[in-house]
């Protein structure tokens, strides 16, 4: 460094725009936000395998299976609408961007129903009012895993449906800024972080869906 | 969580855009995006704070030193906080539990860290590395604008009922779990919201300083010329990307406990409370290093311009920094030696602190080689910066008591921690956040500090600060627990009243004699002698635009030619070469340098 | 206040292992302590020596690589050695519990400790045990095995003539062990923020001979007690 | 649809296919093997949904079509996640 160099091009950076290496950035703070609360699962399931149950014995699997396949065709649209818009196909971005939405839509609502459906049979995530039984199984059988089964359970998939439904939103805003004609090839930064950010919230989902589902 | 979108979409362009309109005055005092308006805010704002922090402090003290006699003036405040008896308010020890959790979580939160990172983060960062402003404005202004209501409703817990949070900075479960066991029931969920807010202003800042170190530098910064304050922000900034995500989950999970009746970290319904104290020390022991890291840059940056000497080993204390922000992601079990955590691990987590000693080792004894053979001007910030040097020396070695097990057992939870932790806090950061404050604030204000005040500040500072910390290593050695509301209470403590009679008159010379500083701050905003763009005769960016910097700092994009430390170097002619004067004759074929092709954006794309 | 106030020296302790911690701890004093001096000294000699003067222009030296090996190995010696020394210490005060040791259940609960004893059978968990408040007996020369547990939240169990201190958690059962040398009254107290009556919750250990402490055990054993 | 045009864009759809495949396999494979040791199959599983995210993050997040040093940048918090897993879990 005390040398003088005769080096004086420009710094070329991450050589990635700021917007997206920002997105990229934020990005790492939710991986470890996940991480408190996939390993908190993980750590209190390995301490306490008897508070647990069986997933499929108290959580509907094949409907929430579903809803991953629900997921993953959204990240696939979503990712035509980055496509559509490279190529600066204005109407492919505003029809995929409102797919995505309504498949993201879909998704919240299948899983808000799913809590309340859950909720009614017991599992709860208040300790105190904790009772979950096995699916199908007659009044008065043994309460299947424990109250930290049910806090849990609604504290991963529920903030992960929060990031979700905040996704939604942003993707509206995406959509109505696409009305407006504020994306083009050379213009395509907002698309582009929409995308990762739902990407992200697809990815985190098919870990959780093997943890919290299968596992 | 992820509302920045939305910021970061309507930011893209904000960056770009600096004419010389007016810009009414709300945009340019409140809601300001100009990143040095955002860190002057966040100075008046955590001053405010430290003042909060310093009287919490001395009200603890009061106890301390005169247990169970009425305080003088308390009288004012509610009957939840102090008993009135005939002779006077006589402080609660619920109250006394608060003013222990406030003091910790007001000055780590909300004093120390925006004025590490808050202040010199958005201050230093765009200045030293030659960029116009941050790289999302609007997003490094929602960041001030979440730590305000963080702070308000951190304060306003005091008002409620049950008072303030009662459970320690650590807010250990399950004692903080429900209001059952500490009498606090709002004041511990507000005490969870605001951090949980607080937390999220960090992130996005942090956001926001790591694209703009790595986007934004001036054509020829490259990473090995960036100065060492920028580089320490750096690393403080990954960290705290890293380390607040997990705190927020676990203040979340706390949360629940409390409101809905989660079991997280409730054992009566299967909870684990030492799964708390991990998740709670994973984000801790990186804080900690948030907490020193820019003490350390700023300290650097000073120590080497008041030398006239560059600093000694650049490249090693850079490496330093960075297996710092590393190691300090493998050691924070050494806070939990004694929680009944599996003892197999505290070995493992033993010899990983005595690992993280050798960085800290290498950069005082660098900053001692900086010293050898230098030209030492004692000005105010020098003073500072080298008291930093001595106390982190004292709070370095104090550590390494801690971190042998064995001893760690019987000065745990003691005073000696009290004593480390004030010597690395006060000792450390906040000396050199004066030193900081004192050598940027002709940068900040166009003004100088007055310089025989601040000398006399420093001095009774100096004197007062060890007479109030360092005898707390000896209450801690002869056993006296900390977080106790009457010690007397101890037969075996009772011989140590003098002593903390003693610690609690100095601490009230130490907060009085922090009034000179703020007479001093305030009376130099106006009054101060004129400073020009480059009073100490630096050579890093800052210090080449006018003081105060105009809106977008650099009439023309900086050209950097050389690192930021060559001072006395033979080239030149004054013991001084700034970054961007251009080689005087260039070594052979390097000599036909190109004219610079500076691009206003690092935007590729 | 006296000088004495401003002492270095651990309190007199009174364990089998107290003196090896306390060695550790006059080791590490005294490598820090040179340390402490060495880099103080050199400071302030710096900082005399190369003061500001007219006409004096500093070194150009950007440092020197073969220092920077020589004071990282340096370090990373001296703070291995410690960890080394140290590990050895506390396996012996926190793993291995010593067999044939006396058993009792210290509880902690806002703001007392309850302490079992095993009563007459010598077994714990029978109809014969007995509970004292706020009290440990022990005999001297004879370990005793105390499972520390918490019924509400944390407290720690702190024993400074000991060298023992461990926080009780609720949910676990914690092994601690000491063994003292002498008789005496000595001090229990509780290291962590356990609410509001934290500093009342004291108590006192009591280190008997061999003989008294069998007398004390039978007269309390055969105390006409409550029984839930 | 797919055109020939799009041939420079990357295998959207065929990433799409593997996924919906590894999904139902997963599925098919915790409810099918009950009765394989608990550690197989959580070693099965999590292979396969590692594979998944892997598969997301390298195509629809375009990371395999980026800078080195965004890669690096993009996979730094993951041993962290890992030392506290790991770490936290011997405690139990």
């Amino acid at each position: 460094m005390t040398t003088i160099t005769a080096d004086r091009a420009p710094m070329a950076g991450m050589k990635v725009y700021h917007l997206k290496l920002g997105m990229w950035v934020f990005l790492l703070s939710e991986v470890m936000f996940f991480t408190g609360l996939i390993g908190s699962y993980v750590i209190l399931r390995f301490a306490h395998p008897e508070a647990f149950g069986v997933p499929g014995e108290v959580l509907n699997v094949p409907l929430t299976a579903f809803n991953t396949f629900v997921l993953i065709c959204s990240s696939v649209t979503m990712v035509k609408a980055f496509a559509a818009i490279e190529q600066n196909d204005q109407e492919g971005l505003q029809k995929w961007l409102l797919a995505t939405i309504l498949l993201g839509a879909f998704f919240v609502g299948v899983q808000a129903w799913e809590y309340t459906l859950l909720a009614s049979e017991g599992f709860v995530p208040m300790a105190e009012s904790y009772h979950a039984i096995a699916r199908g199984a007659a009044e008065g059988s043994e309460v299947i895993g424990g109250p930290l089964y049910g806090a849990t359970f609604y504290t991963m998939t529920g903030f992960h449906g929060a990031h979700v439904s905040i996704g939604v939103f942003c993707l509206c805003f995406t959509l109505y800024r696409a009305r407006k004609g504020a994306y083009t090839a050379g213009n395509l930064g907002g698309v582009e972080i929409m995308g990762l950010y739902w990407h992200f919230v697809d990815l985190v989902w098919i870990l959780l869906f093997t943890i919290v589902y299968l596992i | 969580m992820s509302t920045t979108e939305k910021d970061i979409a309507s930011a893209v362009d904000a960056g770009g855009q600096h004419d010389h309109h007016e810009i009414p005055w709300i945009r340019k005092y409140v809601f300001a995006t100009d990143h040095k308006m955002i860190a002057k805010q966040f100075m008046f704002v955590s001053l405010f704070f430290l003042v909060v922090g310093g009287a919490l402090a001395g009200m603890m003290r009061f106890q301390l030193g005169f247990p169970g006699q009425p305080m003088p003036g308390a009288g004012i405040l509610p009957d939840a906080m102090m008993a009135p008896t005939p002779n006077g308010a006589i402080m609660l020890p619920e109250f006394y539990n608060s003013l222990v959790t406030m003091h910790g979580t007001i000055m780590i939160f909300f004093a120390i860290m925006p004025l590490l990172v808050g202040l010199f983060g958005n201050l230093l960062i765009p200045l030293q590395i030659g960029a116009e402003d941050m790289a999302f404005p609007r997003l490094n202004m929602a960041s001030f604008w979440l730590a305000v209501p963080a702070g308000m409703l951190m304060l306003a817990s005091f008002a409620v009922e049950g008072g303030a949070a009662g459970a320690g900075w650590t807010s250990y479960a399950p004692l903080s779990t429900s209001g059952e066991w500490t009498g606090v029931y709002l004041g511990q969920q507000l005490w969870l919201v605001s951090l949980t807010i607080l937390g999220f202003s960090s992130l996005i800042g942090a956001v926001n300083y790591i694209t703009t170190v790595i986007n934004l530098r001036a054509p020829g910064m490259t990473w090995f010329r960036i100065p060492l304050a920028t580089w320490s922000l750096f690393v403080t900034a990954v960290l705290i990307l890293l380390a607040i995500p997990i705190l927020a989950g676990a203040l979340i999970m706390l949360l629940f406990d409390q409101t809905i009746g989660t079991g997280f970290f409730r054992p009566e319904v299967g909870g684990e409370p030492l799964l708390w104290q991990h998740l709670f020390w994973f984000f801790g022991h990186p804080e900690v290093y948030i907490l020193i890291l820019p003490a350390m840059g700023i300290t650097s940056e000073v120590l080497s311009n008041r030398a006239r000497k560059p600093i000694f080993g650049y490249h090693s204390m850079v490496l330093a920094l960075i297996s710092i922000g590393f190691l300090g992601w493998i050691v924070w079990g050494h806070h939990m030696f004694q929680s009944g955590m599996n003892p197999l691990l505290g070995t493992s987590f033993m010899i990983s602190t005595m690992a993280i000693a050798v960085p800290s080792a290498i950069k005082t004894f660098n900053w001692l080689g900086t010293l050898w053979k230098a030209d030492i001007h004692f000005d105010v910030p020098m003073l500072h910066a080298l008291s930093f040097v001595s106390m982190f020396i004292i709070g370095g070695l104090s550590g390494i008591f801690m971190a042998s097990t064995p001893v760690d057992i019987y000065i745990h939870d003691t005073y000696f921690i009290v004593a480390h932790l004030h010597y690395v806090l006060f000792g450390g950061s906040l000396f050199a956040i004066f030193a900081g404050i004192t050598y940027w604030f002709p940068k900040m204000f166009g003004r100088m500090m007055n310089e025989p005040l601040g000398k006399v500040h420093f001095v009774l500072t100096f004197i007062f600060y060890n007479l109030v910390f360092f005898p707390m290593h000896n209450l801690g050695l002869q056993g006296m627990m900390r977080r106790i509301y009457d010690f007397t209470q101890y037969d075996f403590l009772q011989p140590l009243q003098p002593m903390n009679q003693f610690i609690t008159l100095f601490a009230f010379a130490l907060i009085t004699t922090q009034l000179l500083f703020v007479f001093n701050f305030f009376w130099s905003i106006f009054k101060g002698e004129k400073a020009g763009n480059n009073p100490w005769k630096s050579n890093t960016l800052e210090w080449t635009v006018p003081s105060p910097p105009p809106h977008g700092n650099f009439a023309e994009m900086p050209t950097v030619f050389r690192g930021p430390y060559e001072y006395s170097s033979p080239e030149s002619d004054d013991d001084f070469l700034p970054q961007t004067t251009p080689p005087r004759e260039g070594p052979g074929p390097s000599s036909g340098v190109p004219e610079p092709t500076p691009t206003p954006e690092g935007a590729e794309a | 206040m006296t000088w004495s106030d401003w002492s270095w020296v651990l309190p007199e302790a009174f364990s089998t292992f107290s003196d090896d911690v306390d060695m550790i701890y006059y080791v590490i004093l005294w490598v820090t302590g040179i340390i402490f001096v060495i880099t103080e000294g050199v400071l302030i000699y710096f900082l005399v020596r190369y003061r500001h003067k007219e006409g004096r222009k500093a070194t150009y030296d950007h440092g020197s690589s073969k220092l920077e090996i020589v004071w990282t190995t340096a370090t990373l010696v001296v703070c291995l050695a410690l960890g080394i020394v140290s590990k050895g210490v506390w396996d012996t005060m926190k793993i291995d519990v010593p067999e044939g040791a006396m058993e009792i259940i210290v509880t902690a609960q806002q703001f007392e400790w309850h302490v079992t004893y095993p009563g007459p059978d010598g077994a714990l968990g029978t109809a014969d045990d007995f509970e004292v408040l706020n009290q440990i007996h022990a005999a001297v020369d004879e370990p005793v095995w105390i499972h520390l547990r918490a019924t509400d939240v944390l407290h720690s169990l702190f024993l400074p003539e000991m060298r023992v201190k461990q926080d009780a958690v609720p949910g676990k059962d914690i092994p601690v062990w000491f063994e003292a040398t002498a008789t005496g009254e000595y001090t229990i107290g509780c290291a962590e923020l356990c609410g509001i009556g934290h500093t009342t919750m004291n108590g006192t250990l009591t280190i008997h001979t061999a003989a008294d402490f069998q007398a004390w055990a039978t007269a309390q054993a055969q105390r006409p007690r409550p029984r839930p | 649809m797919e055109t020939g045009e799009e041939h420079k864009s990357p295998p959207y759809m065929i990433v799409f296919v593997v996924l919906a495949v590894l999904t139902v396999a997963e599925v098919l494979f915790a409810l099918l093997f009950t009765g394989l040791p608990k550690f197989w199959m959580g070693v099965g599983l999590i292979f396969m949904a590692v594979w998944k995210a892997v598969l997301v993050a390298m195509y629809y997040m375009h990371l395999r079509f980026e800078p080195k040093r965004l890669w690096i940048l993009a996979a730094s918090p993951i041993p962290l996640a890992i030392i506290l897993v790991v770490v936290v879990i011997r405690e139990f």
